[in-house]
């Protein structure tokens, strides 16, 4: 699905060092525009640190990362945001105290001018937040409701829509669906596959592969910092994957009932 | 605040001194006194941090609340003058006490000035400590932030023709310090003469200090007003002397001056020195008894 | 999909009103409703409610304002500032230094002064945020060694701790007046020829009305709360502060500037105390080495009176501004009531520990914190 | 597999409000020894403060608790540990500053006595430490490793050992596996699976019907607060369990791929 | 399944010996190196190493480190306390007011003061379980109610706000000594004869030994900081204290009894501080109501300088005292070296802003913390 078209990322040779802990150790994966791609792997292989690589939290160490063809270099978060690059983290980037509509917008926060000065648009930034949020299913009290007061869930949602909203070109989810319910789940991946259907990049992490092979259109498996490859859609079994994602090894042995469950 | 008082009349007190300030005790225990024996109402002000600045405030709240007379110190003019001036021109009468000068009192406008001014009271016992044959000296100053009392250590030393220099420590409030600093400086200057310390704060832990080190009764020790461990010391030989500013003066006088005036129209001609009175070995008797408490 | 649509049946609803009064200024409001409700009842007659008397506790309470403002939104930032009261003092006898000392014009010497504060504001920011240490710690040290450079130098190059004679240095000086000087003139003698307030009696000034006018300390802390209120509440800016607060690792993720935000802030609140100290040294014309001893305390106070989260992240400049405005009345009422002054400061602990349980209490119902 | 015995745990319409919100609103489940009971539900169900009343974190607002026959009120945590019900929180009970073996042992300290005072005896905290980690396949660098350097499968296994270690006789398990890798995920299954054969009941919460499946015993779902009935394994098929941990309402319809895959 | 297991080619390995050094109280070592170093290049001629100077910056760094424990374990245990310094001044004057005033014996009074005041640092603690208040603003309540306590009683009791005459009151008590006296005197004065301290040269003691013996100030320093590191790394308590202050809601999931833990660190706390106070008025036998001031930050600073984290759950006694002690010789040997008495305070400042930061290094690498 992706050949013929030009990547909109490409990350190549990315390593990450933190001290003494190497957490990328080169690592090349390319996005296209309009796929899922799904980051695979064991806990600390490295994915979370390199999603932040794509999305200007962390510096690589060494590496190079084009966007749209043209290398680039975050500094910052706001890079990426500006460059199109919207990021849901797995430690939500959500702010408890604050009202919905202000975490919607926060960072993108429209302005109202008035005379010389630029005013945060209240009324604007409530209106949206509203209607997105009912677009998404769910209904707030008030725009002016604490983020503290929503289930998890709900944040994830509102993590997901504001990142849709701000017409991201790469969105990227980190484990979006660890903690949720099973009618959250299925309402995070219709989101993702309707996300795709517009044409956005998406960069998936999960450590269900069964999630991943329900949006996934390809599939990269990184183990203790560098990357055991990628596989196109239809190339690859669910219980290959599942083997690479356990970094090669075999499985723990379980009896009975439990093979091949989990 | 009620002015149900025999006669009526209404004095307000407002000190420079932080809520701790024991000195201030006497102060206020002769106002008391005074306002009972004269049968008017007496109230006492002070900035809880000492902060002079705050201490303007409260001049100005004190005239707002429409007092018959103030009582204040002067203890930074270029702060206090304005807020008196107003107070004086508002038509409250008012004696500037303990700090300031004769002349600068006349400026605000104040009727008169009661109390020891600082400089010259340094001035006059760094005089009598060059007659003693004092070279050079330690000045233990327990508040170092406050211009007033510091005062008294450049007095000292201009009466003893010496530069001020790194003579004066800043001790801090706290007895150990003072008595461990105390100890260390003269550890590292052991030619030093004499020791000029500022109140019972800095005194009281300077005399267990040279008796630690064994220079009690050997050095040349005075010290600005008085209090229970610094009348003892005085008797045992240990401080030369005390300058007695006579604080119950400062506040019982201006009570009575005022009190008269706004009932029969009399007020003295001149200004009112209540110090320096040098305190020594002799005639401790009352003192003794009331230091701390009206000495 | 969601417990807290409208309609679920396991949230009891909250009534219109309830929901209308809960606000962050609720505690701070309710706080001066309470005390000027107290000192109506007992200290009315004692000339704290007359023109003197109110322009008296209004001017305390502005300066406790221009203090808590910065204070307030550095701590809607997450950090907070302990070194406020000794840069009051260090800001006095810069300005007292430069323009006396030095002999510069009054106007160098003041805007001399805001660089350099504003600067060690920015450092103080810039080492919190490059070393990660709390700011407590950071801004205990800068508390330290500002009071012992503005006892040093004094005393070095003047060999006194109070530097006066600012007040003839200042003398026609274009920038003085707008720290030092007053507004409004006119109406007092307005309002004194109509008899409204009262006028001086002798001196040189006899029949000028008791109040010259505004002083522009007041004019400031006004200023200062409606620019803060701006800010916070109605800019970009505003909600980069909240968020840097509430969750600095969040709002990084989303692209806010936090160490920026923060840095500003401790730059803002060295600008609110140098424009504190400027006030005070042209109104009363000389610098002292002990100037603002433990306004920190007393600017944090007047923050988490009205309403701020100490933690950060939540608060407002207008309940900042009643929790000054409570301080000042309490602190000045006391007087007029003739309430023993040593047990100011305990009124000042108990209203504390009860503004915050308040607060506490309202803010739960707020942001549904648990 | 439970009939016959005494249930070990009865917990018998237990209510939970908080304030204004009723997180439970009576709900009855019981507890056998050596069984796995798997307590599943919607995001904001009530799981995790139906379990915290069982552990004695939150008392019920109304309702009964017995335990091993015998009516039982846990003011604190402490009560329900002497009684012997561990639980390994959802947000881990993990002291990140402290060394691995006093967070194994925090609560638990041995003491060793010289004379008439008592002092933590750090040595055999160490041995103890160091044995059971390895028995659960992670090699620490020393005792004295602080938890902030283990990765979070690795804190999860320190959490799950040290609640085995103390002679639980119910074992509670808040979304363990939520984080992991599917390596992590294997064996945390398995140490469930080895629990269970000591005879230790194991209450074990999941989103995932899989892991469910793979483990438990006994099934019960919780919705908005009441519960919706216990099933016996084999009684109900994965897809009925789906059904009823989405709500019993029709799961948001999802295109093609994505059909029964959550 | 471990990525920091041994041989993982991941992490590269750390050197046994630099493993070794690393400890919570390295930076307190390093510290009192550096320090000591310097004291002994620039201030050795001037008295501060004989006899009389070690017994002086000994005393004072004692007194520091008599509540910097209290402090020390306070703050492991995740909390702080500002009310330190006015408890001291609180408990002096109680002392004070219940033996000379009310004439009581002195062992009844003392006892009593410890009564009162480890009664008011349970309340504190209290408040701050019960109200989830940060203990900064409880605490920082405490601070001025008790300060205005100790002003007010005494001044309206006695009529000042020094209560002297209390070591006459003490002269033949059982329970004094044990807060007033010196121990080990004939060793002094053996010493003096075999000429390795000096003796009094002049004055009524001229021939006794410069130094009498060593004050109970230093041994209950020394026993203090003895029973707080043993609580603190031997004892299951101390465990508690480590888990109340790291997470206090993961130590209550597992049992561990947290409000109990903290209250009990709040009274330990006001205790040390009582201890300093009663030390200090059988010493000098006299109470002030401004003793006592700001000693809150000196704690706090002495306790971070020994490497605790301000926010809890680590930290070490042996570190706090090595900060006192730091603390105490730097304040005397500046005075020993003659530098000019003010800038202490700039010197306590850069030396805080240094020590935290190194220890905040030394804090990760043990941690991996990020
Ligand atoms: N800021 C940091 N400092 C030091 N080490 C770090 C830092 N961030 C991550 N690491 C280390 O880098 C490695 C990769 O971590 P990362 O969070 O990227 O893993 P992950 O694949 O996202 O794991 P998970 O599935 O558990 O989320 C781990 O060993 C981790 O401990
Ligand atoms: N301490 C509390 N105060 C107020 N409400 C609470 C509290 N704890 C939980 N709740 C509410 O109770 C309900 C049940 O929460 P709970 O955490 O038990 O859900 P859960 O089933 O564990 O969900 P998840 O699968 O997301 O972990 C939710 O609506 C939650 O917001
Ligand atoms: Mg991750
Ligand atoms: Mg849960």
């Amino acid at each position: 699905m992706a050949t013929g078209r030009a990547p909109i990322v490409e990350m190549k040779n990315i390593e990450k060092h933190f001290g003494s802990v190497i957490a990328l150790n080169g690592v090349t994966v390319e996005v296209y525009p309009g796929e899922c791609h799904c980051l695979l792997g064991d806990n600390g292989a490295g994915k979370s640190t390199f999603i932040k690589t794509m999305s200007g939290v962390h510096k690589p160490t060494r590496g190079e990362i084009f966007f749209e063809g043209k290398p680039m270099q975050f500094d910052d978060p706001r890079d990426a945001i500006a460059a199109g690059i919207a990021t849901v983290y797995q430690d939500l980037a959500m702010i408890p105290l604050m009202s919905v509509s202000r975490n919607f917008f926060m960072g993108n926060e429209p302005l109202r001018r008035i005379g010389p000065i630029r005013l945060f648009d209240h009324d604007h930034a409530n209106r949206v937040t509203m209607e997105e949020m009912k677009k998404m299913g769910i209904n707030l009290r008030g725009p002016d409701q604490a983020v503290g007061t929503l289930s998890g869930g709900e944040r994830q949602t509102v993590a997901i829509a504001r990142a849709v909203h701000f017409g991201a070109k790469v969105l990227i989810l980190d484990e979006p669906t660890s903690a949720l319910g099973v009618r959250q789940t299925a309402n995070v991946l219709a989101t993702v596959d309707k996300v795709r259907k517009k044409g956005i990049a998406v960069v998936f992490i999960t450590h269900n592969v069964r999630h991943a092979m329900a949006v996934g259109d390809r599939f990269t498996v990184l183990n203790r910092g560098t990357t055991l490859g990628t596989a196109q859609r239809g190339q690859i079994t669910p219980e290959e994957l599942q083997d690479m994602m356990a970094g090669g090894q075999e499985l723990v042995a379980l009896e009975g009932s439990l093979g091949g469950t989990v | 605040a009620g002015q149900a008082a025999a006669e009526g009349e209404r004095y307000v007190l407002v000190s420079h001194a932080p809520d701790s300030d024991s000195w201030w005790n006497t102060i206020r225990n002769a106002l008391a006194l005074a306002g009972e024996q004269m049968g008017v109402e007496v109230e006492y002000r002070n900035p809880p941090t000492g902060d002079i600045a705050d201490m303007a405030r409260i001049i100005e709240q004190a005239t707002a609340s429409g007092p018959d007379g103030i009582i204040t110190t002067l203890a930074d003019f270029d702060v206090l003058s304005g807020p008196i001036r107003a107070a004086v021109d508002s038509g409250v009468d008012v004696i500037i006490m303990n700090s300031g000068t004769p002349e600068q009192a006349a400026e605000v406008g104040a009727l008169m000035y009661v109390g020891q001014p600082e400089y010259d009271a340094g001035l006059a016992a760094g005089q009598r400590a060059a007659r003693d044959g004092v070279t050079s000296f330690l000045c233990v100053n327990h508040v170092i932030s406050n211009p007033v009392v510091a005062e008294r250590c450049q007095g000292f030393a201009d009466g003893l023709g010496v530069d001020l220099g790194d003579s004066m420590i800043d001790s801090g409030t706290d007895p150990s310090e003072i008595q461990n600093r105390v100890l260390a400086y003269l550890n590292a200057n052991p030619d030093t003469d004499a020791i000029l310390t500022l109140g019972p704060t800095s005194a009281d832990p300077t005399i267990l200090a040279l008796e630690s080190n064994g220079m009690a009764g050997d050095i040349y020790f005075g010290t600005f007003d008085l209090g229970d461990n610094i009348v003892q010391a005085i008797r045992d030989g240990v401080i030369e002397w005390g300058i007695d500013q006579q604080p119950f003066l400062q506040a019982y006088l201006p009570v009575v001056v005022l009190t008269n005036y706004h009932r029969y129209g009399v007020l003295p001609g001149n200004n009112i020195n209540s110090g320096p009175g040098f305190i020594t070995a002799d005639g401790l008797e009352l003192v003794e008894e009331f230091a701390g408490e009206f000495r | 999909m969601s417990d807290t649509a409208t309609g679920d049946e396991r949230v009891k609803e909250m009534s219109g009103f309830r929901k209308a009064l809960i606000r962050p200024e609720l505690g701070g409001i309710v706080g001066t409703v309470a005390v000027f409700t107290f000192f109506l009842l007992f200290a009315a007659d004692s000339g704290m409610f007359n023109a003197q008397g109110i322009m008296n506790w209004s001017t305390v309470s502005a300066q406790f304002m221009i203090i808590a403002v910065g204070a307030c939104m550095l701590m809607i930032a997450g950090e907070f500032d302990l070194s406020v009261g000794s840069m009051i003092g260090f800001a006095g006898m810069s300005i007292a230094i430069f323009s006396v000392t030095l002999g510069w014009p009054v106007w160098m010497a003041i805007l001399t002064t805001f660089a350099l504060c504003i600067s060690i504001g920015a450092l103080n920011g810039y080492i919190v945020i490059k070393t990660g240490l709390p700011s407590f710690i950071v801004t205990l040290a800068a508390l330290f060694i500002l009071r012992g450079f503005t006892i040093f130098f004094p005393q070095t190059i003047e060999r006194r701790t109070i530097i006066g004679g600012i007040d003839d240095a200042a003398e026609g000086d274009w920038l003085a007046p707008i720290f030092g000087g007053e507004i409004g003139q006119p109406i007092f003698v307005w309002l004194a020829d109509l008899g409204l307030i009262d006028v001086f009696e002798r001196g040189n000034r006899a029949g000028e009305p008791v109040i010259d006018g505004i002083p522009m300390l007041i004019v400031w802390a006004i200023a200062l709360v409606i620019f803060g209120h701006i800010v916070l509440t109605r800019t970009r800016f505003g909600n980069w502060i909240f968020a840097a607060g509430g969750d600095a690792q969040a709002a990084r993720y989303v692209g806010v500037p936090v160490n920026r935000v923060k840095i500003l802030m401790f730059m803002f609140t060295a600008f609110c105390a140098t424009v504190f100290a400027t006030c005070q040294v042209m109104e009363f014309g000389s610098a002292g080495a002990d100037r603002g001893v433990l306004k920190e305390f007393e600017a944090i106070i007047a923050v988490v009176i009205g309403g701020a989260l100490l933690t950060g992240g939540y608060g407002s400049v207008v309940g900042a501004a009643l929790g000054a405005l409570i301080f000042g009345v309490v602190q000045q009422g006391l007087f007029f009531a003739g309430v023993e002054s040593s047990l100011f400061r305990v009124f000042l602990g108990v209203i504390l520990l009860f503004a915050v349980i308040l607060n506490t209490y309202i803010r739960r119902i707020i942001t549904g914190e648990r």
